[in-house]
């Protein structure tokens, strides 16, 4: 078990998150972690579309929701997903520079999205659509808040790293947790995809 | 092995001993099927007994047989031989399973489609029943009758009924063993199934899904009569009680019209908060489970949660005790009313 | 930086030892004995109910106060019981029957049994406050469960299982993990030892099903807590979405508890048969098919419901198909015995009680399965018997049995066998007893759940044998308690191998020590130690050089962080903020530290391990 | 109902132009087998059973988008029935059915090579797959795509080869593309069962029927006048609606084909986990033998360990 030493040198492997026996089970255990949380949301989904229609007698989705908003949600998400693969790319690179960089915007975009979402939320109570107005009402701000959630704790759990990253550089150690931050940044932007789709864009059609 | 043996003694003499106790209370028991539906039930838990007995007896064979064969004996230090698997054994015990299981699936299958059927396919223009569940007593009402009443089913034999469930707060579960299988109650939802008393009689009912403090004593009754006997109930529902002829009774009257009629009606056709009371002379129990005589009605309106009647039963829907606002005086003229409410 | 931290190995006072400890062999004795003190307690809960129950109409625990007991010794024995105790077998063995050196994440691993068992702290101390425990059941159904029905009692069953079931899903990732990257060299999949793989799967399982019930409790405690309205008709809420979320959560489950059970029996078995496992492969293959039929059944708990015959058909169906992996296993079981020299251990005699016991509750399940026989079994005292048949005389007996064959790994000292026998003896004709029974109870018409039955209904008798069956079961307990403490005493020395075993936990010594193996050994086989012992060996071949060892340093923070949320939870539960902000602070604050002091461990050198001369 | 399906004409119900292109690949398939096969490097015989195992599969191919085609536009639950044999049954059994040999030559080209790669990774496909599939199921977007000529073919296309995709990776021909170990794999069948879950739990528990497609006469009849093969010149405006064919009425209809698309795809998964499985074992096995011919480790027959 030599390997888990901690090494300070400068010249890190080529995939150093994945140098050490700790950095390969970081990674292997975030994964499955990823996986837990797909069904977290699965069920979630499977919540939200069996009482979405359960209005009583508030706005229905198609009353509500505002497109183009949403739309330059996403459009924000996605592009904070590729400037954290920008980041993860740095990292290879052995740049830390870019590396604070890329997650320094990917930070801020996350929060102009959360932003947004609160904003939208704002807008929604105005319209009587509040958590306890319906079943519709707690499945939809269960569903996009538990998302907001996890959007919230991304950015937190990347500041820290940052911040950390000032201090530490960046080594065997600290490698693999910015490539699991990253990893979960991903899965918050796919999350959103859906949410997109499933929530909005099904709720303005159907 | 002295497990093995120990094993067939206890099941032996657990069969024996339901043999000789019988197969329980025969208003009640599943094993003792009066019902259509019971009965294709009890055939199929037979057919499935008979298939698990044989599964069993294998079991035990082969485990009782290795136990004493291949026991250690003392002074014997011998290295078996480390056999890795037979294929063609496993072949079998895969195989006979599924074979047993698809001869479970057809009749299986075949019985939940029946069981599912609307009652109108054997039953011409079949008695339609709504049941609503509430902590803890069931309202029955029959649409076509314009008839509402409480805890006991009145059914005519021999043919089937429709029965509509819901519930109007948690949820319960209607069962009649001797009848039929159960049914769920779900507030917000209406669950139909049929039921089929093959000859008339009285039947046990038990709420089945725990539903509060009383769920255990949340009992009702359904009552098979031949149809002749069924639509004279009916009529008889219909007619008006007869004004009570005693003194104690009147005023009796008057207490219960100044201290109940806000939850209880007691003319046929009228929902009220708690039981329609028309005819409660003549319920087989009150509250579902005590027997119908005038102790136990007082005991009931003094105080209906007591810890021995129904705990938990005097909540925000419930019926509130009496003790402190009649005197027992009083709640024996309301007893005394109340025994007048018979529909004969 | 030094990777010189030396070695930490101050000697400390043996709670605040196990209160830091992030050592497998330890955290498996926590969950050892933290799931023991709860086996107790819903051992005792379940002796108070059968005393109520004894006679008709009696009034000791009536109403309430009999539901919080039911619910209580559900809870408290399938999540609070089986899962630790479980746990403590996975912690006791894993590691070393796969000749890795520790966990994949010891400190999640340390943390993982504090929020257990901060959770299941939580859910039983709503006994002594003024709202009384849950009177929900097990499976809380709403909307009984909303606080317009039943009061703090539930709260504390939401965010009790909220916790551990959050320190349950940290738990089987680590042994996933584990299981995957900590294997010694030559210990392919297809050599592991039975239990490492039914433990494998059942992680997989955890995996995917405890999600489903977390975001029940959140739709529960969010229509508790925060009003919404997710069970509440009234508002359009639909009380059946409760029902599948629990459901898809609760039917894994069970064979969360059983496959770890089947995994003992698969080495107690062989062991004392003195045989290698009968067909080996179709037993992983069986244990991957139940777990891969297991997400596809859980209807058959709903069949009452209503959700029409298409669905209750083909969900029957589904499940009658979990007998034949199931019937695989019990027949390469006997098989195994077959031909082998079959010698009476404690351990074995649990074993060998189990087969008869399980497959009678097995063959119930089947009957349940059919949905027609259902209608009239559902929510019967016939479930009940079929469930205690099947956890008793299988995750119970697997467990003792686990304990009987592990403990002097675990502790150097071996378990009386005279005591064991008399442990299992009352305890195997105790569970028929109070069980079997309850068969013809439910089949007579008694409804599960109820307080009581009247009298005049032919239920007397048998409802009085059930009651003196679960009283020789507590007599058996407390000859069980009995050994232990004897144990404790003065217990014989263990030996390294005193079953003459076969996998590799048995080739180091009883207990091992910290670090387990000085040398990580090569693996030839199935059955690795029996190999080497075959071939003449007495230790394993090892696959490495001895070299310096690295250790992960002891944490207190796993026990802060949880006990945060510990706080956390009475604020939710009485609505006080400044409660939820401290608890909440104290959890994320630890959490925050953890991620920004790295462990490095400390080293264990080679002159040390010559010196201790294992 | 099945003589009410003589209202269509043996041109609808058996689409002729595609029996002509199932029976020009299975003779494509033999010849290449056959007597063609040595233009190709390295090809060793087909045993039989590959064979049948192909013409199999093309046999349901012809089954789904010929005749279960058409009533899949009468009935949901042949509909799901449909699906569940192209997407889930079909393809393994052609990848079976091929010789490793067939697909080398594709492979040697470097980008197609890259194309595959890409599109088989192989968790990325199952879920691409999976998703897909989910949203079909959604009712506004199974009513959209079943009214519009194009976008019916187009995502049928699509699903059809995403399918393909996904079993890819389970059933890769050739072995030096192979790059997921039997435990990924076994991962994979579970995720593949999870991610369809809440696709099928929505149709089987829904209240009520939720496809105009197959309640609504309108959109009925428009649906089906644009399954039917191109050849045809049938009017099927005049045919009423759904119910004129259904075997049962809609709620259990569309019930019975959620239980359909769930079983089938349990079936075929728990099919395809034991023979994961198996090969498993055989592939450890050889290892092991190549370990103990190798490094000499060989056990002792003494101890019996490694009998078979
Ligand atoms: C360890 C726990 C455990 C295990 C292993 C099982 C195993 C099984 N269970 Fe059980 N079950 C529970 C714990 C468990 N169960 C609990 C706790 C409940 C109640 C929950 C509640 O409501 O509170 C419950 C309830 C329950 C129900 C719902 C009843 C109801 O509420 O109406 C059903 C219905 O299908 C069921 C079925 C089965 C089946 C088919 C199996 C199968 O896996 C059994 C397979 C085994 C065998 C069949 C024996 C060996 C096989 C052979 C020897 C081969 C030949 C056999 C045949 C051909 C039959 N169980
Ligand atoms: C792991 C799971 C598990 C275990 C081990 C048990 C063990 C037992 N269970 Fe239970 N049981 C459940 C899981 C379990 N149960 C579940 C899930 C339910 C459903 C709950 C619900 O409906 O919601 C249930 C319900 C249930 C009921 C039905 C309640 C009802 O529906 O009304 C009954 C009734 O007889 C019962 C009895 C018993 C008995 C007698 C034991 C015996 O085996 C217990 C044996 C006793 C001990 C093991 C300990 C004895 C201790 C002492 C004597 C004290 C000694 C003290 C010291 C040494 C300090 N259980
Ligand atoms: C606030 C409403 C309320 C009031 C007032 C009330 N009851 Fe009730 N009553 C109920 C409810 C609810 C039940 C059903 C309780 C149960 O069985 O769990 C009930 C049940 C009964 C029953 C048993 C019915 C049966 O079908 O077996 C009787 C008898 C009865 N009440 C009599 C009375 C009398 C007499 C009074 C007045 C002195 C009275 N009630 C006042 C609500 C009320
Ligand atoms: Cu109503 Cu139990
Ligand atoms: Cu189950």
């Amino acid at each position: 078990m030599s390997d888990t030493h901690v090494q300070t040198s400068t010249s890190l492997p080529p995939e150093p998150e994945k140098a050490t026996m700790e950095g390969r089970n970081k990674f292997l255990g975030f994964w499955l972690f990823l996986g837990a949380e797909t069904v977290l949301f699965a069920s979630l989904f499977g919540t939200y579309l069996g009482l979405r229609n359960s209005t009583n007698g508030g706005p229905t989705t198609q009353e509500l929701f505002s497109l183009p908003m949403v739309f330059v949600a996403t459009v924000i998400l996605l592009v904070s997903s590729l400037t954290s693969v920008l980041a993860i790319q740095a990292m290879h690179r052995n740049n830390m520079k870019g590396l604070q960089f890329w997650f320094g915007v990917t930070v801020l975009l996350g929060f102009s999205f959360l932003g947004l979402e609160i904003y939208e939320f704002v807008e929604y109570v105005h319209h009587g659509h509040t958590f306890t107005s319906s079943a519709f009402g707690s499945a939809f701000y269960t569903l996009v808040g538990f998302h907001g959630g996890h959007v919230l704790f991304g950015v937190l759990w990347i500041l820290v790293l940052q911040l950390q990253g000032i201090k530490k550089g960046l080594t065997v150690v600290t490698a693999p947790k910015y490539y699991v931050a990253s990893l979960y940044w991903h899965f918050v932007d796919l999350v959103w995809v859906f949410i997109f789709t499933v929530v909005y864009l099904m709720g303005k059609v159907g | 092995m002295k497990k093995g043996n120990l094993w067939r003694l206890l099941f032996l003499v657990s069969t024996l001993a339901l043999v000789l106790t019988g197969c329980g209370d025969p208003e009640l028991s599943a094993l003792d099927p009066k019902g259509t539906g019971a009965d294709m039930q009890l055939d199929l838990i037979m057919l499935s007994l008979y298939i698990m007995l044989g599964v069993m007896a294998v079991v035990i064979v082969i485990f009782t047989y290795v136990l004493i064969r291949y026991r250690q004996r003392p002074g014997d230090n011998h290295i078996p031989k480390q056999v890795e698997g037979n294929t063609k054994l496993e072949i079998i015990w895969t195989v006979i399973p599924i074979i047993l299981l698809i001869i479970l699936a057809v009749p299986t299958v075949y019985q939940t489609f029946v069981l599912a059927e609307d009652a109108a396919e054997t039953t011409e223009d079949p008695v339609e029943i709504k049941v609503t569940a509430h902590q803890y007593w069931w309202e029955v009402e029959y649409p076509e009758y314009e008839i509402v009443t409480a805890q006991d089913i009145y059914i005519p034999a021999g043919e089937r009924v429709h029965i509509e469930l819901t519930s109007v707060d948690v949820i319960h579960s209607f069962w009649v063993p001797a009848l039929g299988g159960k049914m769920d109650a779900n507030p917000g939802l209406v669950n139909e199934m049929w039921l089929e008393a093959k000859q008339p009689g009285t039947y046990k009912g038990k709420c089945a899904e725990l539903c509060g403090a009383s769920h255990a004593k949340m009992d009702f009754k359904v009552v098979a009569l031949e149809r002749d006997q069924f639509e004279k109930w009916v009529a008889d529902m219909k007619e008006p009680a007869p004004e009570p002829t005693t003194v104690s009774a009147q005023e009796g009257k008057q207490l219960f019209e100044n201290n109940c009629m806000a939850c209880h009606a007691t003319d046929a056709g009228q929902k009220s908060l708690g039981p329609n009371l028309n005819g409660i002379a003549d319920r087989k129990t009150i509250a579902g489970f005590m027997d119908n005589d005038k102790e136990n009605l007082e005991k009931w309106i003094t105080d209906p949660a007591a810890r021995d009647v129904k705990p938990g039963s005097s909540g925000p829907k419930g019926m509130p005790a009496f003790h402190d606002k009649l005197t027992e005086e009083e709640i024996s003229k309301v007893a005394e009313y109340l025994q007048t409410l018979t529909i004969e | 930086m030094s990777t010189h931290v030396s070695h930490a190995h101050k000697k400390k006072n043996i709670l605040w030892d196990y209160l830091t400890t992030v050592d497998h062999k330890k955290i498996a004795i926590l969950y050892l004995f933290a799931g023991t003190l709860f086996l107790l307690i819903g051992g005792i809960e379940a002796i108070l109910m059968r005393l109520q129950l004894m006679v008709p109409e009696n009034d000791l625990f009536v109403g309430t106060t009999f539901n919080q007991l039911l619910t209580m010794h559900g809870t408290t024995m399938i999540f609070f019981a089986a899962m630790p105790l479980v746990f403590a077998l996975m912690n006791a063995a894993i590691p070393l029957q796969i000749g890795a050196r520790d966990v994949a994440f010891p400190f999640l691993n340390s943390l993982g049994f504090w929020l257990f068992f901060f959770g299941a702290t939580l859910t039983n101390i709503s006994w002594f406050t003024s709202g009384g425990a849950p009177e929900i059941g097990w499976t809380a159904y709403a909307p009984l469960a909303l606080p317009e029905y039943t009061g703090t009692g539930s709260d504390y069953y939401v965010l009790g299982l909220q916790l551990s079931g959050a320190g349950t899903l940290i738990g089987g990732i680590n042994f996933l993990v584990t299981i995957i990257n900590m294997r010694a060299p030559g210990m392919t999949f297809m050599r592991m030892p039975l239990f490492t793989w039914t433990s494998f799967v059942i992680s997989a399982l955890i995996l995917f099903a405890f999600p489903p019930l977390t975001v029940g409790l959140f739709l529960m405690m969010f229509d508790r807590l925060f009003g919404a309205n997710f069970f509440d008709v009234t508002m359009g809420g639909n009380v059946i979405i409760w029902e599948h979320l629990f459901w898809i959560f609760g039917h894994p489950e069970v064979y969360i508890l059983i496959l770890p059970a089947f995994g003992v029996f698969s080495e107690v078995i062989p062991t004392f048969s003195k045989k290698r496992l009968f067909g080996y492969h179709s037993m992983v293959f069986a244990t991957t098919l139940i777990a891969f039929l297991s997400f596809m059944v859980w209807v058959h708990h709903m069949f009452t419901v209503g959700l029409g015959p298409v669905a209750n058909s083909i969900f029957a169906v589904a499940t009658t198909a979990i007998a034949v992996p199931t019937g695989i296993k019990v027949f390469n079981w006997l098989f195994t015995m077959w031909g082998g020299r079959i010698q009476f251990t404690t351990a074995n005699m649990w074993a060998l009680g189990f087969i008869p016991s399980f497959v009678m509750g097995g063959v119930t399940g089947v009957m349940l399965a059919l949905p027609p026989a259902d209608f009239q079994f559902h929510d019967s005292y016939f479930v009940v018997a079929h469930f205690h048949y099947v956890i008793l005389g299988g995750v119970v007996f697997g467990l003792f049995a686990g304990l009987y064959y592990w403990w002097p790994k675990m502790f150097g000292t071996l378990l009386n066998e005279k005591l064991g026998k008399l442990h299992f003896w009352l305890m195997f004709i105790g569970f028929h007893m109070a069980f079997l029974p309850q068969h013809w109870l439910g089949l007579m018409g008694m409804p599960r759940r109820v307080y009581t039955y009247l009298e005049g209904q032919q239920l007397d008798t048998w409802n009085y044998v059930s009651t003196i069956g679960a009283l020789i079961m507590g007599v058996a307990t407390i000859v069980f308690a009995i050994n232990i403490v004897m144990t404790f005493v003065k217990g014989e020395k263990a030996p390294a191998d005193p079953w003459d075993g076969r996998t590799l936990e048995w080739s180091i010594p009883s207990p091992p020590p910290e670090y387990n193996f000085k040398q990580t050994p090569l693996v030839k086989g199935i059955d690795a130690f029996w190999i080497e012992k075959m071939q003449g060996n007495k230790e394993m071949t090892p696959a490495e050089p001895l070299g310096d060892i690295h250790m992960p340093s002891p944490s207190i923070l796993p026990f802060i962080m949880s006990l945060g949320f510990f706080i956390a939870s009475f604020g939710f539960i009485y609505h006080v903020l400044p409660v939820i902000i401290i608890g909440m602070g104290i959890g994320l604050g630890s959490m925050l530290a953890r991620s920004l002091k790295d462990d490095l461990g400390y080293h264990i050198h080679t002159d040390e391990l010559q010196e201790k001369g294992v | 109902m099945l003589a009410r399906l003589q209202l269509f004409g043996f041109n609808e119900l058996w689409n002729p132009i595609l029996i002509v292109i199932t029976v020009v690949l299975a003779i494509a398939y033999l010849v290449i087998t056959g007597p063609m096969r040595h233009r190709f490097t390295d090809a060793g015989p087909v045993p039989i059973y590959k064979k049948v195992l192909f013409l199999f599969g093309l046999l349901l191919f012809y089954i789904t988008l010929g005749p279960l085609n058409l009533i899949g536009h009468l009935m949901f639950s042949a509909h799901m029935t449909k699906q569940a044999l192209l997407y889930l049954v079909m393809p393994p059994f052609i990848f079976l059915g091929s010789p490793e040999w067939f697909y080398k030559p594709f492979l040697k080209v470097e980008p197609l090579k890259k194309v595959v790669r890409v599109l088989t990774h192989p968790f990325a496909s199952v879920a691409f797959f999976n998703v897909l599939f989910s949203l079909y199921h959604l009712p506004i977007v199974l009513d959209f795509i079943m009214t519009n000529y194009a976008l019916y073919n187009l995502y049928h296309d699509i699903l059809l080869i995403s399918a393909f995709m996904m079993w890819w990776p389970f059933f890769c021909p050739i072995p030096e593309l192979n790059r997921v170990s039997e435990l990924k794999k076994l991962a994979l069948i579970f995720a593949n069962s999870v991610l369809l879950t809440p696709a099928c739990a929505l149709i089987i528990f829904a209240g009520e029927p939720m496809y105009a497609t197959y309640t609504d006469p309108v959109v009925w009849s428009q649906a089906l006048s644009l399954c039917l093969p191109f050849s045809s010149t049938l009017d099927v405006s005049g045919f009423g609606g759904p119910q004129l064919f259904a075997l049962f009425p809609p709620l259990q209809d569309q019930q019975l084909g959620g239980v359909i698309m769930k079983i089938m795809q349990e079936i075929v998964n728990g099919t395809v986990l034991g023979i994961i499985f198996f090969q498993w074992i055989r592939s450890e096995r050889a290892r092991e033998n190549k370990l103990a011919s190798d490094n000499r480790m060989v056990i002792s027959p003494a101890t019996g360990q490694n009998e078979v």
